[in-house]
């Protein structure tokens, strides 16, 4: 068969698949769960396979790019649909973070930054679920911004799910006293050092258009001397270094991270120098909070597809290695 | 409606993953939608933020605005080739200004809060609480102090690394190595949620089949 | 004068925004929120220049029929389908059920966030490919990348459940990225720092002018 | 084209020095008139009659009113000690500060501007809203309430007497930045100095650069195998250093492919960037003495979308197959993006940046990276120009200052002999 017809009938194979389940879920099916002894059958046949690499490598034969694509998919896909769940060690960072929240006064105000948008939302959105449900039962009153422009959004998606949980359906909690999103405005780290004077001239409504004076959480707010924590979600710039740059180097704000994993090691200076309070690092962190938090979110869900994937990264390094050792350190194998 | 908005958002999301096999024209189609979609975005987002939102609206009370809007001006007599050198004037305002502002913020930011923060005593937690310190915060502080001093003397640029300085140099370079290191591998972490996320709405979402 | 009045303006320009940082008296203190507001408006204005150069390539490649030109047709329609309906939109253009933000949910999102996604794939080819312990250097790049990437996972603590309490990956990672880490990127920083001074310095001064192109 | 004034340099050194200086002049007249006025509290109770005496908290003492120094007036803080009902669980629950503006001698109505939660040992408020010039007077109340559901059943206050009159204003100088000033005018001098040096035909060192080493090469690659080169300047606008740093690179490389005649293609992401850098590429085809080789087009815009541009910088990447790719500049997490596609078809490339969360990637998948400082010295390397080398070493003795302050700070702190890192701060 030649290439051109193989590929011909990948895709019509992949979109029949599409279609039977998108057919079956628009009739009303449920979704799929593996039995653990399936589980277990799928993962001895991932190692066996890595093991008929690792030997394929060892007698000179280099695999594809392609062929590690296909194992990173699998790796991330297939844990979706398993069982397990796994014990979540607790960081010093992230019980950091814990810890000053926790020693906030009932009645305290919580500035909020959701500087991400959806793309980055697979991370962070778990953390922003959790951080909210937190201050809500710890009886704290939340101040939502946004430095990007869909940052708002994402802390209404994240509302909605917090507020739709029956034990804060108890609390009774009320827009404009208890929480307000004021959404987002232009400027980047400007936004930053104009709030440091007043958050009215920054944010005259909110984003439903209420005009700031008549937001009773915030009325009395005037800058960043009247906030007591502040929480920055950030997925890049403007983001976290503006807010440790700023808001706590020049008004000294008291402020928590939550990252992205990708710029979590850059803020770890900050963490040293006492820039900042705690830091929560990408999925993992989000998980680790979720379970100082006692609550199952995404981000606990997603944890075995990420220990999976770092598996499959750390043995594809090892062949790698072992290929690279084999060959003589013959630099032939550089590329490709 | 409803449907097609799903497999439309399938359809583009497949078309990007099928650039991973190899270029083809699915891809090709998806980037020139993208581009074109993403340049449009942009542009719109600018023009009612930015043009409109700042200038338009805050002009009458902020007159100050008018500067922005004069240097704008000045900026698209690009588009009349005779006088578009004209343009360079707003630039070098903005050079200027990013310059100086520059300057100033990363040397408070970047050079005092860093020296800063690398002066400590060694053997205590704070400064005056005394020999206090465990062993472990102590090597910590070793290797910051060290890590910190070897990597600066590996960005001089206008001695040549031989000798002790060659060594002190070749040792910072390790360290940011072990520094690279650690920071990728903390991205293979970030990088797979993201593809978590698709896989979300794909089987999820779309397919259904996540329960 | 093609050189000099741009010249002037960047030196002059640079230390105003430079001394505005030592001055909270007014004007000084307004500086920075001012450049920030111009640079939107410019910023915004230049696009068009962006847009028209993009429109401009991309219609020449169709005209002339050039390889692949179907495509360029897309661009220019995809560019005008939503430049159009955003512009018809109003300022309210990304309120929930519009049609801007039908574009932005199920075209502009999906495409961003998997061409985001696929670095999950680069990522670990990059890997495979790049952590080899070729010298001394890639040795410590690997090792420090291998111990973080077991220490940030559960799986980590699992297989290091033998160790004592505080000593196991997720400690040790949590070690590395505190110290060793935190040091090489410190050193990273200021190194930064000096350079950016040292730049901003000679763009001020006017050593280093090529941003400012050629002619009489 | 019009030669520069040779002294034009120095005139703009010493203008730029006079300018830093002059501050100076203007601080002495400036500095605030700290008008503090601390007074003891007596208990105002509110509403005596309603509620039984032993609800009502002690109020606070050491009240101290002034302008808050350093700042651009329209503001006045307030600082107090805690009562002594202000305990865990105690009578405090919070503390509201009350602002009336002193018209004809008397103040007019007390309004409130703010509240502190109680539970902390010393407070500070900074009422940012008030209006240079006129006298405020202030009042603060320390409060005892029951709340249940949302709703307050009641209320015991304890007021200071009022405290003023008090007005904000707007001060010269930020005496707090004394140290950044001045370290800022130090490492200028030196720089400044090796400059000038430099400029008198002092002979000074660089050190290779791998990166940028290894430039003629690739340059010299792409016109051998008669392919282009692509020159990736960054996502960012030119309000970044570090893209008007990849602009004066671009200078160079544009100058060295056009004398091999080899194709330069810059796709970009910023209108404005693309402004300058055709200035920059025409200017460097002129220099190179091939004028009419430039082509208009070879800068081009794609868009402002970070990932719709490395979608599209991918697609020419892989049909055009360039022999070397440049990324100099700033990149996010599309770096990775890039430099694989670029690697997957053998292209050599050549990256610098000064994000330190993307160095990683461009250190795994690019053959040559310029580490953070490296792409700020790189044009300097690059032009072999005396004054801008000069400037490099000058940045140099900054950092070898940097290392002495390290080291002798360190000593010092660690045997308890002063406490130096205080020198480096910049809050406050």
């Amino acid at each position: 068969m030649s290439t051109k017809a193989k590929e011909i009938l990948t895709l019509a194979l992949i979109v029949v698949f599409c279609l039977v389940f998108y057919i079956r879920k628009v009739s009303g099916g449920e979704g799929i769960i593996f039995s653990p002894l399936v589980s277990w059958l799928v993962i001895a046949a991932m190692i066996i396979s890595l093991l008929w690499v690792l030997v394929l490598t060892i007698k000179g034969r280099l695999i594809s790019r392609r062929v590690v694509f296909v194992y990173v998919g699998i790796a991330l896909a297939l844990p979706l649909f398993m069982p397990f769940s796994q014990k979540i060690p607790i960081s010093p960072e992230v019980q950091a973070l814990y810890d000053s929240v926790k020693t906030l006064k009932p009645g305290s105000k919580v500035l909020i930054s959701f500087d991400y948008d959806p793309p980055s939302a697979p991370e962070l959105q778990p953390m922003a679920e959790s951080f909210i449900r937190l201050c809500f039962e710890r009886d704290l009153k939340v101040i939502i911004m946004g430095l990007w422009p869909q940052g708002p959004q994402q802390a209404n998606m994240a509302l909605e799910k917090v507020l739709s949980d029956d034990k804060m359906k108890a609390k009774n909690l009320k827009y404009g006293e208890d929480y307000v999103n004021l959404g987002f405005q232009t400027g980047n780290e400007f936004v930053i050092q104009r709030m440091g004077t007043s958050f009215e001239s920054m944010f005259p409504t909110d984003y439903r258009g209420t005009s700031y004076d008549s937001l009773p959480l915030v009325r009395n707010v005037k800058n960043f001397s009247n906030i007591e924590y502040s929480f920055n979600l950030s997925a890049g710039f403007p983001g976290s270094v503006e807010w440790v740059q700023i808001a706590v180097d020049r008004y000294g704000v008291q402020l928590g991270l939550g990252n992205t994993a990708v710029q979590a090691p850059q803020m770890y200076t900050y963490l040293n120098a006492g820039q900042v309070t705690g830091i929560l690092g990408g999925m993992n962190g989000g998980a680790e909070f979720e379970s100082l938090c006692h609550y199952k979110g995404k981000a606990t869900k997603y944890m075995l597809s990420q220990s999976f994937s770092h598996m499959i990264v750390i043995a594809f390094i090892i062949i790698g290695n072992v290929a690279y050792f084999l060959s003589g350190r013959k630099s032939a194998l550089k590329k490709k | 409606m409803e449907h097609f908005s799903l497999w439309l958002a399938a359809f583009l999301t497949l078309g990007i993953i099928s650039f991973l096999y190899k270029d083809n024209a699915w891809y090709k189609l998806t980037e020139a939608i993208f581009v074109g979609l993403s340049a449009g975005y942009w542009f719109v987002a600018l023009f009612w933020d930015n043009f409109y939102g700042k200038f338009w609206i805050g002009k009458d009370e902020h007159l100050y605005l008018y500067v922005g809007a004069f240097l704008g001006l000045l900026m698209l007599l690009r588009l009349i080739p005779k006088i578009g050198w004209i343009s360079r004037w707003p630039l070098s305002f903005i050079v200027g200004a990013t310059s100086g502002l520059w300057l100033i913020n990363y040397f408070s930011s970047n050079i005092m809060k860093q020296v800063q923060a690398t002066i400590m005593p060694l053997f205590s937690t704070q400064y005056g609480a005394g020999f206090n310190a465990e062993p472990a915060t102590i090597i910590g502080n070793l290797v910051i102090v060290f890590g910190t001093f070897t990597g600066l003397v590996y960005f001089f640029f206008s001695k040549e690394h031989k000798g002790a300085f060659g060594y002190t140099a070749k040792m910072g370079i390790w360290v940011i190595m072990i520094t690279f290191g650690a920071s990728f591998g903390y991205t293979v972490m970030s990088r797979m949620s993201l593809f978590i996320g698709r896989i979300d709405f794909l089987l999820g979402e779309w397919l259904g089949m996540i329960l | 004068m093609r050189r000099e009045i741009p010249l002037i303006i960047t030196g002059v320009v640079g230390v105003g925004f430079l001394i505005q940082y030592f001055i909270p008296h007014a004007p000084f203190s307004y500086m920075s929120d001012w450049f920030s507001d111009w640079f939107s408006i410019v910023g915004a204005c230049a696009i068009v220049l962006g847009a028209l150069n993009l429109l401009k390539i991309s219609a020449q490649k169709a005209i002339k029929r050039k390889k692949d030109w179907v495509y360029s047709l897309v661009i220019i329609a995809s560019f005008l389908l939503i430049v159009i309906v955003g512009l018809l939109e109003g300022k309210d253009f990304r309120v929930a059920g519009t049609n801007f933000d039908w574009l932005y949910n199920y075209m502009y999102i999906p495409l961003s966030a998997t061409m985001f996604a696929i670095l999950a794939f680069f990522v670990a080819s990059a890997s495979y490919r790049a952590f080899r312990a070729r010298n001394f250097e890639a040795t410590l790049l690997l090792v420090a990348a291998f111990f973080v990437m077991l220490g940030r996972v559960p799986v980590g603590d699992v297989i290091s459940n033998f160790m004592p309490e505080g000593w196991r990956l997720s400690n040790l990672a949590s070690w590395v990225m505190n110290y060793p880490q935190s040091a090489g990127q410190r050193a990273i920083m200021i190194g930064i720092g000096l350079g950016i001074v040292s730049t901003s310095l000679r763009v001020i001064l006017g050593i280093e002018r090529s941003h400012i192109g050629g002619g009489k | 084209m019009i030669r520069l004034p040779a002294n034009l340099d120095r005139k703009a050194c010493a203008a730029f020095f006079v300018a830093l200086f002059s501050l100076f002049l203007l601080v002495p007249g400036a500095r605030s008139q700290d008008a503090a006025a601390v007074v003891d509290s007596i208990i105002q109770a509110v509403n005596p009659d309603s509620l039984p005496p032993e609800l009502y908290p002690q109020a606070v003492t050491n009240v101290e009113v002034k302008d808050t120094p350093n700042d651009a007036g329209k503001s006045i803080s307030i600082s107090w000690e805690k009562s002594v009902d202000d305990y865990e669980n105690g009578k405090v629950k919070v503390y509201r500060i009350y602002r009336s503006e002193i018209v004809d001698g008397q103040p007019s109505e007390y309004k409130e501007v703010g509240d502190i939660p109680a539970g902390l040992d010393e407070y500070s408020f900074q009422d940012g809203n008030t209006v240079d010039g006129l006298e405020y007077s202030y009042k603060v109340m320390a409060v005892n309430y029951l709340r249940e559901n949302n709703i307050t059943a009641w209320e015991a206050v304890s007021v200071t007497v009022p405290l003023g009159p008090i007005k904000s204003s707007a001060q010269w100088f930020d005496w707090r930045r004394i140290n950044a000033f001045i370290g800022v005018i130090l490492l200028s001098f030196f720089i400044v100095y090796y400059i000038q040096q430099a400029k008198s035909g002092k002979d000074l060192f660089i050190r290779k650069i791998a990166g940028m080493e290894a430039v003629d090469e690739a340059v010299g690659r792409a016109t051998e195998m008669g392919k282009k080169i692509f020159y990736v300047p960054g996502l960012s606008d030119m309000d970044n250093m570090q893209t008007i740093a990849s602009i004066n690179i671009l200078g160079r490389v544009a100058e060295l492919s056009a004398t091999y005649e080899t194709y330069i293609d810059v796709p970009v992401c910023r209108s404005m960037v693309m402004i300058t850098a055709k200035e920059v590429v025409k200017e460097a085809y002129s220099k190179a003495g091939r004028p009419d080789a430039f082509q208009e087009d070879q800068v081009h815009y794609l868009t402002d979308d970070q990932f719709g541009y490395a979608a599209g910088i991918d697609g020419m990447v892989v049909r055009e197959k360039p022999a070397t790719i440049f990324y100099m500049g700033t990149f996010y997490a599309e770096s990775l993006i890039l430099a694989e596609t670029g690697n997957s078809i053998g292209a050599i490339q050549i990256a610098g940046t000064a994000m330190p969360s993307q160095l990683p990637f461009f250190v795994a998948a690019c053959d040559y990276t310029l580490i953070g400082e490296e792409l700020f010295a790189a044009s300097a390397y690059l032009s072999k120009e005396p004054k801008l080398i000069g400037s490099v070493k000058g940045q140099d003795v900054g950092k070898g200052i940097m290392l002495a302050a390290i080291v002798i700070g360190i000593i010092l702190e660690t045997f308890n002999i002063w406490h130096f890192s205080r020198i480096f701060s910049v809050i406050d």
